[in-house]
């Protein structure tokens, strides 16, 4: 069945259809629609769940891992500052390898204060050990909920489902449904054997010694690279079970062509636009998308990317005083791989800029003249307004 | 390897004991009460019962020492309470009259004494032992190897058994029925007394009607001989010819008194004497209406802390009785002649002390000349000390057999009667290990005591003695004692602190913050595998029960 | 498991790395003991997280987990929330130190008990941050010397007075808030069961006395927190929705100069004459805590003195161990 | 420069925070929707608080609708609020022979001489919603003047939808808004027939 859902409530329905036992979140914009849904749900016994306001989002994700730690499937929500004031627990709960599931409705960073979209919190918490996925749609947030659970029970390992706030949060989209009895048998009862029990009174969250500590990160890590084989098999799992598949990356036209655009989120649907129209004007152009951003699928890009001779990375995250943190980790990857191919990176849709047909054809332009001037770009910026401090 | 759950208790293969630079020792120690009393009874342990009105259990318990507790809860002078801790908290336990309470209630439900062991033949061979004397040491001895399953047969030249105890203590101080009782309780412990019967070889003035056995009888006829014949032979003053009128020696007038005899006695008497016996006397005297002056060469009590030997040698607590009913005592003063008219006796010329002791530590006073003083007196009673009689068993000891014992006042202890009991004890362990050729089993008193510095004083609440003079009631002018009863004396049994000996009040185990010390059923252990050493638990121990020691300890 | 003790659990067990005499240690073996091995336990960050549970080893003999230092109380919610889901009726308890509860760990603390989960948070307040080797924080004293907090040409040492936690904390409306320490075994045991048989968020204020941070002799951890009740200085009291319902009278006022003279981070004051201003400055806040509390004429026959009697037996013990049969079970669940 | 998917139909609504623009969007689209067409609502937030001026926008389109851009050249600008006039921008992009729904009472028509390149329709939209919401709320009176101007949305999807919409508020909320509306559809098509 397909209905006009707003992002957030497609979010809250496919969270329901997972049925945590325990949720737990702290308001901030652009994610907010999404707990009022579920504590509407709550409110209406649609969902049997312990519903936590927490005093801030450091409790939220506390809670939250608490009762993952348990033994109960939970769900919270964040953005911006409030995903940052997590990130101490949010290192603790990957190096605690906790199942958690978490949204992220990507916002800018403050100072200056901004609640529009950008990628720049969740990029910033990129090392904190959790996979992260980025969506495109309403619908692809829904299914990727229930997915997330399932890679994240799956491997031991939380997950970050990051989508752009107000671009999707709050827009109106037509929505496939997913139906309770198929959620059902995609995603088991979940179960964690490390949970705190008296029935099995070990301890979690010891300290280590310099002897050790390598080893636990280690392993960390390579639970982290096998995940990717894990999400591959949700998505394909999910298009057996619902009939709409997912990977790593999502591509538009990305084979064979000379120029390929690289880009994550709400911003390839204007990107599928120009590749449209472009190729309409007989350009070989095409584009992928980073569906899964950590673990890093260097090898799936690998494929799509070395027989193209241009790649344009459009990203609304950078490393301030470095570079685009994907045309960054983009380049490294292709170097490693000898491959030699121009990556022009460029930072756009900061603090919820628009990215327009117009500025994405531009940017193609621009390519074509040849590699820019800095390691990177800024899409469309008005430099007289960044002057003197602004 | 990184495991991301750790298995419960995996700590235990960290071994913190290696921290440890001092180490906590468990050890019961011997309270001090029970360290200064002459028999050595277990005052703690006979108390801890007590507190838990185990009153036969806490009777046995006293009575593995001293046969005679109501006896000795009158007349012992109690060292005990002196030294008990409790006094530097609020005040000594009442031990005395815990003692005389036990002992009444014994005799009132007619406990009686259990051998230790039934089979006695096979343990003791049926070995026979001749007590000398029915005193104080000579019943203590008898009792002690009865209660091991010998056949002892206690010999005693006077009417009645008691040797000091019946002849020497005034009635008011001890009935003659609760010592006749005690006695007997001995006694059916298979002890055979032979009464008005003389040991040894001499002849002519011995009292009637009369038995006497020669010192070869007893030797063939005895495998081990027991000589407690005490020290009845009065010192005498120089050159005095002691006459019922005007002149008597503590010892007889306490005896005649003691048999009921009625003497005809004037208003003034003084006595000569700092002992226990003068103070008997002269407070017998004034319970016959006597004014009475005590002569004294010593000073009073508490004078020289240095050399307590120049304080008078008669119990504190006696004196001040004495004192409070009427009694006048004259310190550090002695008799230089007695002054007639004529055949009448009006008093005793005194002289201040200069010293006490000659060079070689022995009594001889020396007096100030010009110092005399006259004392109006119509009678003197001389209660200057005893010596032991040895006429007519001289060839006992000096033969040096080794089948011969001698204790009590025999054998030069303090004249005490509880010192005389102790000695019996030993003595009778001393002839079991004569006999048997193996020393028996008894809780050796030779321990560390226990101050009250190694306790931790905070633990125990305040609590008064029941009164202050319990065990004592004024009688028209005389003190007499009383009894406890069951609920006083089980709170004042609960006073005791249990000094140097543990009662598993689990501080130790409860404080404990590396879990190294081990509860079991009926005591604790240390796990000096984790012992960290800190000393908390001796810290907190409230009875000095641990110890810390510096050396380690595996 | 280590089940050598017939008589107590250890839930905190020995092999732990806690120094030589540390009050925490003393203090969380007496409250888990009470409270058993059917419970969930949730550390802070602090010293007795750091002694109990490193290296691959743990001391710990119940459930027993750590997130970071200040969201001890959010991650026992979380905890109890999954419990309730599963209609699980299982005690949480949160044990931290002074700074993860005055201090980092407040915000936390406040929300979940102003949720009211079924929670009981114990601080065990040893008077500063000594996991990270004595600096000051909310709870340290007046004029206590700290590693930040020194005593120097111009300083006295701390300058502000200990945080009033326990009145913050009741002022949530809360169902059960009381004060206790390791030397009054016997209260410790009531407040702890009196805790446990609330159902909705408790806390528990244990002062743990700290040998290292205190600088006190090993030996002294109880005498000192003794001392730290009969000079005034910390009353031992109940509070129950924000009202005082009990508190431990003092049999007698003893000089705040015999609980500073045994420590260490006091000894600056007796050096000079500003030390004995500080002297009395203190003297006053123990005078005011008295009398704030009644702590001299309480009608309650609650008293230091009769709360430190030893009898005979003993003054009370912990939890019937579990019959060896539930222990080979459990030795089978964890291994 | 055209494009392949010009074919999409842009609607932008103006008003201030409080008038209900937001809603006006979602009940637009949702109505789009139950007739048929892809479609797409989202609003464009300052941090908006109430008086502030909001945007909105709906797309309406054949075919999915994959951009997430905001409208710059509207196909129809509804104005909520007259006031905002005075602010050009809020015809900023408007394509020629463009449409405007303006909530007025009317005598400002004559103040648009440089607009008649669009067909402007003007409609006392608050005094309608005062009569049936008893608050001056002109965003579903305004609705029911699109439906008369366009045939993406017809009056019974928009009551549907209303009725979807609404939902939690309750049947009298859901009556007087369909009310409100409809009488804006009649108005709108009288007035365009005048």
């Amino acid at each position: 069945m397909r209905k006009l859902l707003e992002g957030s409530r497609a979010v809250a329905e496919a969270v329901r259809l997972c049925e945590p036992q325990v949720i737990a979140a702290y308001p901030i914009t652009p994610q907010t629609h999404i707990i009022e849904h579920l504590a509407q749900f709550v409110a209406d016994a649609e969902l049997h769940a312990e519903f936590i306001n927490a005093e801030s989002e450091f409790g939220a994700i506390s809670i939250v891992q608490g009762a993952v730690a348990a033994g109960s499937r939970a769900f919270t929500a964040s953005a911006s500052q409030g995903l940052l004031l997590m990130t101490e627990v949010l290192f603790n709960i990957a190096g605690m390898r906790l199942p958690v599931v978490m949204v992220c409705a990507n916002r800018a960073v403050s100072a200056p204060i901004n609640i529009f979209c950008d990628h720049q919190d969740s990029m910033s918490v990129r090392d904190a050990g959790w996979i992260q996925l980025y969506v495109e749609t309403n619908q692809e947030a829904m299914d990727s909920i229930v997915q997330a659970y399932y890679i994240a029970e799956h491997c031991e390992l939380p997950v970050m489902l990051c989508m752009d706030g107000f671009l999707l949060t709050h827009t109106f989209e037509p929505v496939e449904l997913l139906d309770q009895d198929t959620v059902k048998s995609y995603l088991p009862t979940f179960t964690f054997n490390r949970m705190l029990s008296p029935d099995q009174p070990h301890t979690l969250g010891a300290g280590s010694e310099p002897e050790n500590y390598l080893e636990y990160r280690y392993a960390q890590h390579q639970a982290m690279d096998k995940s990717a084989t894990i999400v591959t098999a949700a998505g394909d799992k999910f298009a057996a079970a619902f009939g709409r598949s997912y990977g790593l990356l999502d591509c538009y036209f990305s084979q064979d062509v000379e120029t390929v655009f690289v880009t994550l989120g709400s911003a390839m649907g204007v990107v599928r636009d120009v590749v449209d129209t472009l190729r309409a004007q007989g350009e070989s152009v095409g584009a992928v998308r980073l569906r899964c951003f950590r673990p890093f699928p260097a090898e799936a890009l690998l494929a799509k990317l070395e027989k193209s001779c241009r790649v344009i990375v459009l990203e609304k995250a950078f490393s301030c005083g470095a570079s685009g943190i994907v045309a960054t980790e983009l380049r490294a990857a292709l170097q490693l791989a000898g491959v030699s191919l121009l990556v022009h990176g460029y930072i756009c849709g900061l603090g919820g800029r628009d990215l327009t047909c117009k500025v994405v054809e531009n940017i193609y332009q621009q390519s074509l003249a040849g590699p820019i001037a800095q390691r990177h770009g800024f899409a469309g910026i008005n430099v007289t307004s960044s002057e003197g401090g602004g | 390897m990184s495991k991301l759950s750790i298995d419960p208790g995996s700590s235990v293969t960290n071994l913190t004991g290696s921290w440890r630079t001092q180490t906590p020792v468990m050890k019961n120690k011997w309270p001090p009460c029970g360290q200064t009393c002459p028999a050595s009874e277990d005052i703690q342990a006979w108390l801890a019962l007590a507190s838990e009105s185990q009153w036969q259990a806490a009777w046995r318990k006293l009575t593995a020492r001293n046969p005679l507790p109501a006896v000795m809860g009158r007349v012992c002078y109690h060292p005990c309470e002196s030294a008990c801790n409790r006094k530097h908290l609020d005040s000594a336990v009442n031990i005395h009259a815990m003692e005389y309470f036990l002992g009444e209630m014994a005799l009132a439900n007619g406990w009686q004494h259990q051998k230790l062991n039934d089979n006695e033949n096979n343990a003791t061979g049926g070995k026979k032992i001749a007590v000398v004397g029915a005193g104080p040491a000579g019943l203590s001895c008898a009792y002690q190897l009865a209660l091991r399953g010998y056949a002892v047969t206690i010999f005693d030249a006077a009417e009645e058994a008691g040797g000091t105890l019946w002849s020497g203590i005034p009635e008011y101080r001890l009935p003659k029925n609760i010592l006749k009782q005690e006695i007997e309780a001995i006694l059916k412990l298979g002890v055979t007394l032979v009464l008005n019967c003389t040991i040894g070889d001499i002849h002519g003035n011995a009292p009637h009607p009369h038995k006497r056995i020669s010192t070869e009888s007893l030797i063939t006829d005895y495998d081990a001989i027991f000589l407690g014949i005490g020290a009845l032979k009065p010192r005498l003053f120089q050159n005095s010819q002691y006459t019922d009128q005007h002149v008597l020696t503590g010892m007889d007038f306490l005896r005649r008194v003691n048999q009921g005899e009625e003497l005809s006695l004037p208003k003034r008497v003084a006595v000569i004497g700092g002992g226990n016996t003068a103070i008997d006397v002269a407070r017998c005297l004034r319970r016959l209406d006597c004014d009475v002056t005590v002569v004294c060469a010593q000073d009073p009590h508490g004078a020289h802390l240095a050399h307590p030997g120049a304080e008078i040698p008669a119990s504190e607590l006696e004196v001040t009785q004495a004192q409070r009913e009427g009694v006048e005592i004259i310190y550090r003063t002695a008799v230089s002649r007695l002054v007639y008219s004529g055949k009448h006796l009006n008093g005793v010329e005194t002289c201040r002390v200069d010293k006490i002791h000659d060079r070689h530590g022995n009594f001889n006073p020396v007096l100030f000349e010009g110092t005399e003083t006259f004392i109006a007196a119509n009678l003197v009673i001389f209660a200057i000390g005893q010596e032991v009689d040895w006429c007519g068993l001289e060839r006992l000891i000096d033969s040096g057999l080794s089948k011969v014992f001698i204790g009590g006042d025999a054998a030069g202890n303090p004249r005490f009667a509880a010192t005389a009991i102790g000695s019996g004890f030993e003595n009778a362990m001393s002839i079991i290990d004569y006999l048997s050729g193996q020393k028996p089993y008894f809780d050796t008193h030779k321990k560390a005591e226990v101050t009250y510095k190694n306790l931790n004083l905070s633990y125990y609440a305040q609590s008064h003695r029941q009164t202050e003079n319990a065990g004592e009631k004024e009688n028209s002018g005389f003190v007499d004692t009383i009894s406890l009863n069951e609920s006083t004396a089980c709170k004042e049994a609960l006073r005791c602190l249990s000094c140097g000996v543990c009662f598993y009040c689990d501080n130790c185990w409860h404080f404990c913050p590396d879990a190294a010390i081990i509860k079991q059923a009926d005591n604790y252990t240390i796990d000096y595998d984790f012992c960290k050493g800190c000393g908390i638990c001796a810290q907190e121990c409230p009875c000095g029960y641990i110890d810390m020691h510096t050396v380690l300890h595996e | 498991m280590d089940r050598r003790d017939r008589f107590r659990h250890n839930i905190l067990t020995s092999g732990h790395s806690a120094c030589s005499g540390c009050g925490e240690a003393m203090a969380s073996r007496m409250v888990t003991d009470l409270i058993g091995p059917d419970a969930i336990y949730i550390g802070a960050t602090g010293c007795l997280q750091v002694f109990s549970s490193h290296n691959q080893r743990s001391a710990w003999q119940a459930p027993w987990m750590h997130s970071v230092f200040s969201n001890a109380a959010a991650v026992a919610a979380g905890v109890e929330a999954s419990l309730q889901a599963r209609g699980k009726k299982i005690p949480v308890v949160v044990q931290a130190g002074d700074g993860g509860t005055f201090d980092i760990g407040l915000q936390c603390l406040s929300g979940m008990i102003e949720r009211g989960h079924n929670v009981l948070f114990v601080c065990y307040d040893n008077e500063a941050y000594m996991n990270t080797g004595v600096q000051r924080s909310g709870s340290t004293p007046h004029a206590v010397r700290t590693s930040t907090s020194p005593p120097g040409r111009v300083s006295e040492g701390k300058h502000h007075v200990k945080k009033d936690l326990i009145s913050i904390i009741a002022a949530h409306h809360m169902p059960y808030a009381a004060t206790a320490t390791v030397a009054y075994f016997p209260d410790l045991k009531a407040k702890v069961e009196k805790a446990l048989s609330i159902d909705g968020p408790k806390f528990l204020q244990i002062l743990s006395p700290c040998p290292l941070g205190w600088n006190h002799d090993a030996a002294l951890s109880v005498q000192v927190s003794r001392l730290a009740v009969e000079t005034g200085l910390f009353p031992l009291v109940e509070l129950e929705h924000g009202e005082v319902s009990r508190v431990m009278r003092l049999s007698t006022q003893k000089p705040v100069e015999d609980y500073l003279k045994l420590q260490g981070r006091f000894l600056h004051l007796f050096n000079d004459k500003q030390g004995k201003t500080q002297i009395r400055h203190i003297q006053a806040l123990a005078d005011t805590r008295i009398r704030r509390y009644g702590l001299l004429d309480a009608d309650t026959n609650w008293t230091s003195a009769s709360a430190s009697i030893v009898q005979r037996g003993g003054r009370g013990t912990y939890l019937p161990v579990v019959p060896a049969g539930m222990s080979d079970h459990n030795a089978k669940a964890q291994g | 420069m055209t494009h392949m998917h010009s074919a999409i139909y842009e609607i932008r609504f103006h008003g201030r925070g409080g008038q209900g623009v937001v809603s006006a969007a979602a009940v637009l689209a949702l109505a789009v929707f139950e007739n048929g067409y892809e479609t797409q609502a989202f609003p464009k937030f300052g941090s908006e608080r109430r008086g502030a001026p909001v945007e909105a926008y709906v797309r309406i389109a054949q075919r999915p609708i994959r951009t997430h851009t905001q409208i710059y050249t509207p196909d129809v600008v509804i104005i909520q609020d007259a006031t905002l006039m005075h602010c050009a921008s809020v015809f900023d992009g408007l394509k020629p022979g463009g449409n405007i729904i303006l909530n007025s009472a009317g005598t400002i028509k004559t103040q648009l001489l440089n607009h008649e390149a669009y067909q402007c329709l003007t409609i006392a939209a608050n005094d309608i919603a005062q009569k049936h919401l008893s608050r001056p709320l002109p965003n579903m009176v305004l609705l029911g003047a699109f439906a008369a101007i366009s045939d993406y949305a017809s009056i019974n999807t928009l009551k549907t939808a209303i009725a979807g919409h609404l939902q939690s508020k309750g049947k009298k909320i859901v009556q007087s808004n369909v009310d409100a509306m409809m009488e804006g559809y009649e108005t709108a098509i009288n007035g365009i027939g005048t």
